[in-house]
């Protein structure tokens, strides 16, 4: 990769922006359950979180993004809103989906987050079309479609990657692999070495990065991003990452392997971020509190107002279906 | 030809002839032609490989470009996952399904992702894409190439269905499904792709849910549609020979199907068989059935009656294949014997 | 547990209490051990993987071991194409797919394959597989993880679809549907796993194609099955403080359904709701109501009924999921509106 | 490969009278059509007889086959009794399935062939079942799927491929890659330079081969055979070839590139398969003309029986759906 990739401070510090908010959403995520305040399947992305930090770096609110049930941390990086979130996976009205969607299927178009998708490897299929769109339309945007290390096995991976790769198409796929797909791990279900060798099936770029590294993960998507926008079509990047938590909130997580765990909570990468940052001179310890603060503070305000605003009326139930022929 | 060629009425009055396939190809012209964001994407459906194998999309790439009109590798989710994104940008995709029996590799996106997006986005997103699929026994194509499997998608809200039995109604339907801010499935029958009959104008549009009485009639209902259609209407002779008046009902659009026009037909005639291809066990015929018995009730003079295929996968030998599905023989049969139960 | 505890009856009158989760996988665990050639394949089925996400097939691999006992990868067609072909050889794997809407990525190998092969091979082959999955609301999972679609496998012959209510028939169905020579569709309601009843004893048959009269009545039918007949028998309190008595049928078997004892319920009472968590439109109760109304033309009292999920994806809100499938308050109501009719 | 894989002479032969049978079928059956005294659906293997020529020189009554549509020289080369054959595509009673199956789904167990499919990429996971049956059973068989290029763009192949690997099973797939699927070339549908390529997907061997050269497709074959049967996995085995014909019969070819065409015919695998023998002094024009002749008679005689045999009865149509509950 050429060293003028980047990131430059500034850059690195907006991944620390987007990652501090992750995680504190995350953990405000798991509390508010935990007491009994919100009910709802959460899977949470804890560790994961400098990935779509690093990657929406590049991105615009113009592109597009496609992303999974396991997918706030991708939206939040991209732009969602803390009260349209929260209001939705509350499942109230002013819910960015009325209530309707709830976690799995979080949709904000005007951030460009087109899709979030409950089944696994449908992310992809339908970012070719957005990508498509943005080919035909010439308008350089970009599609990302996220999805984890278990959706590399399903058939909608291999179909979407062969499609983008014959029509050249402006996505990338970004695979986060945190070395498991519910409770089996990466080994007993990928007959893969790498999830970035599968490249080679769609002669593409395929590249396996520290995603809890920024700088890789920042310079192995800015490259991606780039080669999109410039028409020379799709690639494929294995970001290795690891997810602190179980599957889904509340499962016991008694078949991950204690010690890797405990090494990859060590190695938490947002705090490391955050260290890298005060070490190299980028932002000082009272700039990072008050950043984190004022994203406290912005959740604050996203839960309770969702958990004030009222659920939505019986006459939801059957709008939305169909729109009006024209 | 040469009957047409033997036409002595003006040229005025006689409408121009056309086959279903040349009247979904017209549409998909016409519709191209009026809006640029109309795109054509499946397996073999550019002109360097044919405009499609029956030839539905011929012309369309080299008029439109290829970028446009794409060919695609045989990966269904892949095409109907395309469409589905570039609809979410402002495009509308016609997407094809080459048979009816590959939608089951497509289910997913079809059922999970275009039919719920609105809905689940709480409105903000909608799939305005078509899906064109063909399929019908016929053909000697056997299990897996032959079936009619509308139900499953009429059960699937947010998705339309259309089911054209004619050039004219082909032509209309798909305007109008590609106008259509959602999916909507598309059936095209196999064998009848080469029926003749009036062209439609350039720019007809059928509204989707709308039926079409196809014949008035006194004494029953059929509804039908697609093949079956075609079958009911060479019925009709004998069943006037055995002294029935029947009302044909053509659905032409099977979700969300037209219960005003079918529920007021019944009512006047007092006596519904529905007919179709597909298995009749659980299949569309009995929704239509079940309302009209609910909806009618203590008014009927006979009970709602279905004709479908038996409850088998499509067998391929001649002379099975030709037992299976509904035809004009067994449905003038069913009607006169209905007819005859009261008498 | 504690109710248990303080039941005075004596042991041996007392049948033993057991989840409908225990009861299906007591009923895998006595197969495997009456059968060697029994398998079990599916996401993180195996006891590493901590014997399925919710345990269903838990202690199955650590005791009949890993080659029997199969985690996969995340990969339907791979999972059912594995099941169809070792049950081509004599096996019989009973495999899961997680949850009903994640059949549709694997269609085409449960219906183009699994339900057909015996017939396309003249009989010389055939599918002795069971595909077990879960579904249903009321776990706020929202639109891809709900729905129930037993229509679409009804519809498709060379197929049987089960879906059990209480414990002793999830063992019992279990049992019969691993045994039986074609594929089964084994649907588990997720909230209602955790639901007790006397478990069955070992070895226990339900005979697939059975319906059971889970209360036996007088004014009315309910037919129903999964966790809407759960709902159904809360309703029973309702009806009867209304002065109806209701005859409550659990069908068990959705294909083939039990028509005998449901006729035979629906002659006596004279009035038929059918009710069901899917879908309401196109769904199993068209197939009951068409065959109902047709079979017992002029002997109803009240047109055939019908309650199931409104023609919409499922919706996330708890506000809105509450009032997506019928539960034991419409029920009532409808049953109620439904016998005062005539009144 | 080691030099000691043969196929001495006789396996040659061997490999050219299952071919000649293949391609006198083939030409048969287009005959037939063209008379007008058969309708079916055909799609000519002709330009393709080698593959399963020699790949079942390596292969027993007891491996399993799972083929296609484009198939039936695969169920031929793997003892399919013609008489069996030509009662079912003429949808006969004494059809292999009665006449139930047709063309694009015979079916003969005692042969070995269990699965016959009309869906593209569909034999591959059900080859897994039959083979993960045999890894249960420890009988040594092996079983084989066959496929087109095209087939290797759909999800069906992806997921098969990486279930075969990391369940080890004694599966060989064989994909005849003839450079068109129906009207598409493979170019314009396929991202990777060669299908082989795709193994490393799958971390399991991938080989192009000539599969018109019976040496090595005999020893492709051979090697993955041996390997699956000695339970060290999967092989994914892409064998070049080229169809003569258009993908279904009446197809009128205008899609095919001419001069690839011509240059494929001239150089047609079964004659010169043929020439080599007498080349080779393995067999002469005498003993080569008189099994051409047995197989010519064979066949006359299988497509007289075949349709002076009766169609079905009405009986027939409902049968076989179900079998009797024990
Ligand atoms: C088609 C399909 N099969 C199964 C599931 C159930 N499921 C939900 S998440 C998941 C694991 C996915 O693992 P991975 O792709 O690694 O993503 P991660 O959850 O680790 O982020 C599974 C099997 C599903 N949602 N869709
Ligand atoms: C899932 C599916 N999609 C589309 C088709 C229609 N179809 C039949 S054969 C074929 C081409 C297959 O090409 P290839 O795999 O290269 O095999 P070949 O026919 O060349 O032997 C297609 C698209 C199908 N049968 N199944
Ligand atoms: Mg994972
Ligand atoms: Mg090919």
């Amino acid at each position: 990769m050429a060293d003028n990739l980047g990131p430059d401070g500034e850059t690195l510090l907006g991944i620390y922006r987007r990652a501090a908010l992750l995680k504190a959403n995350d953990e405000r995520s798991r509390k508010v359950i935990t007491t009994g305040r919100l009910m709802m399947p959460y899977y949470s992305y804890r560790g994961q979180e400098i990935i779509p930090s690093a990657l929406c770096a590049s991105l615009t609110d113009e592109d597009y993004l496609v992303t999974i049930y396991r997918g706030i941390h991708d939206m939040l990086a991209k732009g969602m809103p803390l009260n349209d979130l929260w209001a939705e996976i509350a499942g109230r009205t002013g819910g960015t989906c009325k209530g309707k969607g709830g976690p799995m299927h979080l949709t904000y178009p005007k951030k460009g987050i087109m899709v979030t998708t409950g089944i696994v490897g449908s992310s992809m299929p339908i970012a070719n079309g957005l990508a498509w769109g943005a080919q035909l339309s010439g308008d350089g945007r970009v599609a990302v479609a996220t999805f984890g290390d278990g959706a590399s096995n399903i058939g909608a991976f291999h179909e979407a990657l062969n499609l983008a790769a014959v029509w050249k198409l402006p996505v990338v796929f970004v695979c986060q692999n945190n070395l498991y797909g519910e409770h089996t791990t990466y080994e007993k279900a990928t007959a893969a070495k790498r999830v970035a060798d599968r490249a080679v099936s769609y002669d593409i770029p395929g590249v396996r990065v520290d995603g809890n590294d920024p700088v890789e993960m920042y310079r192995a998507s800015r490259e991606a991003v780039d080669r999109a926008r410039a028409g020379e079509g799709p690639t494929l990047i294995e970001a290795m990452t690891f997810r602190f938590h179980g599957h889904v909130f509340g499962d016991a997580d008694g078949y991950m392997d204690k010690a890797q765990k405990a090494a990859a909570v060590a190695a938490d990468p947002v705090p490391r971020l955050r260290a890298r940052l005060i070490a190299e001179g980028i932002a000082d310890e009272a700039r990072l509190t008050a950043i984190e603060a004022e994203i406290d503070a912005a959740i604050d305000a996203a839960v309770e107002h969702a958990l004030a605003s009222p659920l939505p009326g019986l006459a939801e139930l059957t709008t939305d279906v169909y729109g009006e022929a024209a | 030809m040469s009957e047409a060629m033997m036409d002595t009425r003006p040229a005025a009055v006689k409408p121009k002839q056309a086959t279903i396939l040349e009247a979904i190809n017209a549409a998909l012209a016409d519709a191209m032609a009026d809006d640029d964001t109309v795109l054509v994407l499946g397996e073999d459906v550019a002109d360097p490989e044919e405009g499609g194998v029956v030839g539905v999309t011929k012309g369309l790439s080299t008029r439109f470009g290829d970028k446009r009109v794409r060919s695609t590798p045989i990966a269904e989710q892949a095409i109907i996952g395309a469409a589905i994104g570039a609809s979410l940008v402002g495009y509308k995709p016609v997407a094809e399904i080459m048979l009816m029996n590959f939608t089951t590799v497509a289910m997913d996106m079809i059922v999970n992702h275009a039919a719920k997006l609105r809905y689940m986005s709480g409105g903000q997103t909608h799939v305005p894409i078509v899906i064109r699929t063909m399929t019908g026994t016929g053909m000697s194509s056997g299990g897996q190439h032959s079936d009619y499997l509308e139900a499953w998608f009429a059960h699937t809200a947010g998705m339309k269905v259309v089911a054209p039995s004619n050039p004219a109604d082909a032509y209309g339907l798909m305007r109008a499904a590609i106008d259509d801010p959602d999916p909507v499935l598309f059936i095209e029958n196999l064998p009848n792709y080469w029926l003749k009959g009036d062209a439609a104008e350039a720019g007809h549009v059928v509204p989707l849910g709308k039926a079409r009485i196809a014949q008035d009639g006194r004494d029953i209902t059929i509804v039908s549609y697609s093949r079956t259609l075609t079958e009911t209407l060479s019925a009709l002779k004998a069943i006037e020979q055995a002294g029935i008046s029947a009302e044909i009902i053509d659905l032409r659009t099977l979700s969300p199907w037209d219960e005003d026009t079918v529920l007021a037909s019944v009512a006047k005639t007092g006596r519904l068989l529905v007919a179709h291809e597909a298995v009749e066990k659980h299949g569309l015929g009995a929704e239509i059935a079940a309302v009209a018995s609910n909806r009618l009730f203590g008014k009927l003079k006979a009970p709602v009656a279905r004709l479908g295929a038996p409850y088998t996968p499509v067998p391929f030998s001649k002379s099975l294949e030709d037992a299976y599905a509904p035809n004009a023989k067994r449905i003038a049969e069913t009607v006169i014997a209905i007819c005859k139960q009261q008498d």
